[in-house]
């Protein structure tokens, strides 16, 4: 297995699905001959020609509006979003018609895409080129969000989203683009099942739910915690919706604490609707509070990045909080 | 707003000089069929809504050229984007009526299972994409599904249907431009009504024609009588096989007048006095009628007995759709995605085992607009 | 004090502001001579002129865009958008503009500006005109979220975010907008302070949450609830950002049990954080499982609405889960 | 894309027959000054960036007259909304380059407090509106402000600049419309580069000309030659003044080249190979040189001076703005709101609890694009 980057994960998989379906097309602004600013499709163009490899003009709603136009059609299109801050101009595409079209047809009509973004900080990007939005979809019945950690589900996951019927919001931590390497299946039929976590560390006194580039932040928390003796639990969502809520029972009840991880603005987040779900159906096996650690509910900042992301230290708080509560 | 209008019969119904309308005698008493259908059913549906038996309805009385002109010019393959106000689009292009008023019913027979609001249709086999209420959506869309089409090589093209109002939204411009640089197969059809509910089209944007707006896009704009329902078919047809043959798309622009309120929500008299009055001598029916009848193609007679045969067929579909039972509880729950998912599944059955599934409908809910 | 209606509230406090203050101006479609779809801006045209109530084109995103800019100039504008389902033409204007406009200029321009929008369901309006959107824009920093349940909190807090120096998302539960009337005040220094939740209805033995035109049902269920002796308290928010973070953890100190009711649908949603909070701050006092009643994870419907939405008897048998418990 | 292109100064310097500046010895010195230390500016920077001392930059080498002819157009009470690439306007309108250099550091003396990422400038004192990331929002809020000077009865116009690129955004749609319909005072500046990033403006749009989109919203669109400052100046300050007379809003469409990459983090031989090449010998700034020496305005001696003098004070900058400290933990929290809400104090105040104030910049973060 070749050992390879996140970057090179989502070309590989993409590369792959354009050679066994005809249909899968990308679009997207500088997807083309320049292969993406951040080269996830590099030298596609070359493999697949202009017409299924689409430099667009610059409107992400023109982007998705067009993908939408080509799925209904039957295609497969994989549009690029440059960067997840600037997918708005296109969010009502994303709303009021991807996110609905095969239910209000009655089934007639239907979505199968993938949009694909690079989003989360950690890179110095400030306001514009550093935003978490994944709260924002994960609210949008119809929509299935998906968010890898590493190489490895990079390429299964994104194979498996360009294979299912349904609208696939694929949501790509940049931060992690280029580090660490991985091994990777090279094998055509490889995917990873949409919808499953995956328990990245097994522990017993507490849970820390997590995903994208907070993984890596979350092992390194426990890292320090079990320096103190105490065992977390990673889990890695990978699949915001539909959210393996059996995964995030079954370990908050082995453990009985929970701290909950994600870099976007806490208010209103996505991780607060695993708190809700953890007090509605499993509040009996709590024996702490649950501790959120997200970012402020400030626009994400520039010279003071490095304070807002959320790091290992700062969960380690949470988790003392939590373990002598 | 100044620019020449294409004419095809003259709006006494007179054959113009030099005109041919390129349809066999058949064709265009099909066509004026479907535009006496659609304007049956606007009544009737119109009438149902003030009864209260339907929620909701989009009249579209003084248009009917641009929708049946419109539809004549594709082919079976072709797909089309249409509007909320075009329903003899939909009758010409060979929809059963009583699928059409299913759907106003919002029953179980409704293909769209009773999700959307009246007029939202959906019709996959006659390639008719679904509707949605916010207005522009579908015009980048078409221009994606034109992309496809060239991209498979296939022989159809796409058009797609939206009103003066539509020109200023986000899609529209997205839409235009976007077909313009692929040079997709696609026709653009702006329904110039005059209004988008109460603001008048020089509040809608200051430009000296809607069709002068294809030259930001690199493609040919032409403003054609959207009464004349030759004329729409001719300009739809030509612009339709320049898309067949590689040329690019156009924007058609077709000149008509809302004569009706915008919704059965909607009270014109707040916003404008009696301006449409001047629009009823325009009738596109009866324009279209007297050309035929001056072509010896049409009489008294004939008009009587398609009256009648069609206000029939218009009860038998009302009748069966009131009739119809609402959908089943399950279809709130399906369809969101491909296979309802655990949590989905959880809601569905968690709502069965609090409330049954004996709901009856609000009778105090109205729409409003 | 006249008797008025919720359309009547927003109709006298946009006149009082627009005349004690020329820089106030209405934008909007068909917000003009036809009065707005729902007649909150009738006569506006009239009194003011086309100057400052203006019928603009058929753009969202135009209609915002431009508010913000009649605002950074130094207008007060109050942006009317047709029904809250359109406006997301207009969120990229909203999320990257009007909300950090403050922050990324270091306070050198704000956005001081009212986006009016009706919202919710109950009016047989289907996917389209019946979304209940609070939750995208309450995760979005910056923005201040206003939703009035009555036609004399309408009116007091559309003034005051009238005067508020912040940009507000004003959100007029359509439901309701004209029944039940109620006594308003006249006056013209009447305003309803932001930020502060109101309890409607008191009682011991269980707090529900809500706002808009769901304060109605969670009145009638308590109802209900008291026939069966169990006292609910009802929590009206009002303000959605800034919550009013006191009011509802005293509510649930004193009762012990939480419910929250929403329309919109329930994952991901407003009341979801409200669950984050308690379980992260008051969970020892908690002697039930936190239980939402909110509309499924599904498009709004048409003919099914009325299964759609929210009732008192779906909120009574949450009532009835968290007492029994 | 063809269209005449309006000039002022031949590509060799020379003054065209007829054509006059109108403007001051001084004043076009002046501007002289400003587009070689916009130039000297950029190079400085750039410098900077690939040494690791500041983020992020953006060169617009090559593009110094649609910068500075453009910004002499305008009244101090004018308001610019700018685009990232037009270092020159800012220093032609009169903003300190220290103010400019702080913001490329991010420390407590940029007026954004180091909250955005370099080149995202405001400058409220010069009318200078805030610059964010996302391409044309800035282009409606400039109508918007263009009719609020309007409805005021103000004196001022509005000017709003932006890319080839920028005229696919939905906001410069709505931004021409709504302009175009309020008769707004404003001033739409297109500086076409032809390039978008990767994207040749081809791919852009299908439209002959970008002038040519004017059209679309009734009102003029000029095409100018971008790298002849004086026709700039001319055609700006032409379309200010019709702006301010009340006769509405126009198009401009400044022809130039991106000479460089498009930003610090971007690298153009992967996507064109030395076309820019051409371009260096119609450098603005020589071509302007020339110019004034053929006016005998300027001279070798006077050129070397200004050199020396433009470079001390960016050093004097650079140096300032380096050494200057990274803004407080405070700043992450205010101007979210105008006052700070208990909430985000809370936050605040637990941050300082658990982690003190002491936070050290990450020295391995850098910018990809
Ligand atoms: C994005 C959006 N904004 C507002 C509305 C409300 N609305 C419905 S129809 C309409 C006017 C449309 O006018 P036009 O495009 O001319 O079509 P017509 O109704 O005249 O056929 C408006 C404003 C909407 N449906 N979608
Ligand atoms: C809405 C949005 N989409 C994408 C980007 C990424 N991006 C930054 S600059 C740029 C190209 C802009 O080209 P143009 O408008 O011609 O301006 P230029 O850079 O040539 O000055 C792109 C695509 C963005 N900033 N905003
Ligand atoms: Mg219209
Ligand atoms: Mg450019």
């Amino acid at each position: 297995m070749p050992e390879i980057t996140l970057v090179q994960a989502v070309n590989d998989a993409l590369k792959e699905e354009m050679r066994a379906d005809d249909d899968v097309v990308v679009l997207g602004e500088d997807v083309g001959v320049n292969g993406g600013v951040f080269r996830c499709t590099a030298d596609l163009v070359d493999e697949f020609g202009e017409e299924r490899v689409i430099d667009t003009p610059l409107s992400e709603s023109g982007i998705i509006g067009a993908a939408i136009g080509m799925a209904l059609y039957g295609l497969k299109p994989v549009p690029e979003i440059q960067f997840a801050d600037f997918i708005w101009p296109a969010f009502d595409q994303i709303t009021s018609e991807m996110a609905k079209m095969r239910y209000r047809s009655g089934g007639q009509f239907t979505c199968p895409m993938v949009v694909r973004t690079p989003y989360g900080g950690g890179i110095r990007g400030g306001h514009y080129h550093s935003q978490s939005p994944e709260a924002y979809f994960t609210h949008t019945s119809g929509l299935t969000v998906v968010v890898p950690s590493d190489p490895y589900d990079a390429k299964g996951l994104l194979k498996a989203a360009i294979r299912s019927p349904d609208p696939v919001i694929f949501l790509e931590p940049k931060r992690i683009y280029r580090a660490p390497k991985q091994d990777v299946p090279a094998d055509d039929d490889y995917v990873v099942e949409i919808g499953k976590a995956a328990v990245r560390r097994e522990g017993t006194d507490f849970t820390i739910t997590c995903y994208g580039a907070m993984v890596e932040v979350a092992m390194k928390a426990c890292a320090l915690a079990a320096e103190k003796g105490w065992e977390g639990e990673v889990l890695d969502l990978r699949t915001l919706v539909p959210l393996d809520e059996q995964a995030l029972i079954a370990s908050v009840t082995k453990t009985g604490r929970l701290v909950t991880l994600q870099e976007a603005p806490k208010f209103s987040g996505y991780s607060s609707e695993l708190s809700a779900i953890v007090a509605e159906k499993a509040i009996d096996v709590l024996e702490a509070p649950i501790r959120r650690v997200a970012g402020f509910d400030v626009p994400f900042p520039f010279t003071l990045e490095h304070v807002y992301m959320p790091h290992a230290e700062r969960v380690l708080k949470a988790v003392e909080d939590v373990m002598t509560f | 707003m100044s620019q020449d209008l294409l004419q095809v019969i003259s709006e006494s119904g007179k054959a113009l000089k030099g005109k041919k309308p390129g349809l066999s005698a058949d064709e265009l008493v099909g066509m004026y069929r479907s535009m006496l259908q659609t304007r049956l059913l606007d009544e009737r549906m119109i009438n149902l809504q003030r009864q209260g038996r339907i929620g909701f309805y989009v009249p579209s009385t003084g248009e009917e050229a641009a929708q049946v002109g419109t539809a004549m010019a594709f082919e079976a393959q072709d797909w089309v984007y249409p509007s909320y106000r075009v329903p003899g689009l939909f009758l010409q292009r060979g929809v059963p009526i009583d699928k059409m008023v299913a759907n106003c019913f919002g029953n179980e027979a409704d293909l769209c299972l009773g999700r959307q609001m009246p007029v939202h249709y959906a019709f996959a086999e006659q390639h008719l994409v679904s509707i949605s209420s916010p207005i522009g959506t579908h015009i980048i869309q078409a221009a994606g599904t034109a992309m496809a089409q060239k991209l498979k090589g296939d022989d159809g093209i796409t058009a797609v249907m939206f009103g003066d109002g539509g020109t200023s939204s986000n899609d529209f411009h997205s839409g235009m431009n976007f077909a313009g640089v692929a040079r997709a197969p696609c026709v653009f059809l702006c329904t110039n009504n005059q209004w988008a509910i109460s603001v008048p089209q020089e509040k809608q944007t200051a430009s000296e024609t809607f069709a002068i707006k294809a030259a930001a896009y690199g493609m040919p704009g032409i403003r054609v009588d959207g009464n004349d329902v030759l004329a729409v078919y001719d300009a739809t047809k030509k612009a339709a096989e320049r898309a067949r043959a590689g040329d690019g798309p156009t924007l058609l622009e077709l000149l008509t007048y809302r004569r009706g309120p915008h919704s059965s929500s909607d009270d014109p008299t707040r916003y404008r006095g009696n301006q449409a009055d001047s629009w009823m001598a325009k009738d596109p029916i009866l324009r279209f009628r007297k050309y035929l009848e001056n072509q010896d193609l049409w009489s008294e007679a004939q008009e009587a007995e398609l009256q009648t045969e069609l206000k029939a067929e218009i009860n038998a579909a009302v009748k069966k759709g009131e009739s119809a039972p609402q959908p089943s509880l399950e279809t709130m729950f399906t369809d969101v995605f491909a296979n309802v998912p655990p949590f989905l599944r959880e809601q569905y059955e968690q709502l069965v085992r609090d409330e049954g599934t004996g709901h009856e409908p609000d009778p105090d809910a109205a729409f409003p607009l």
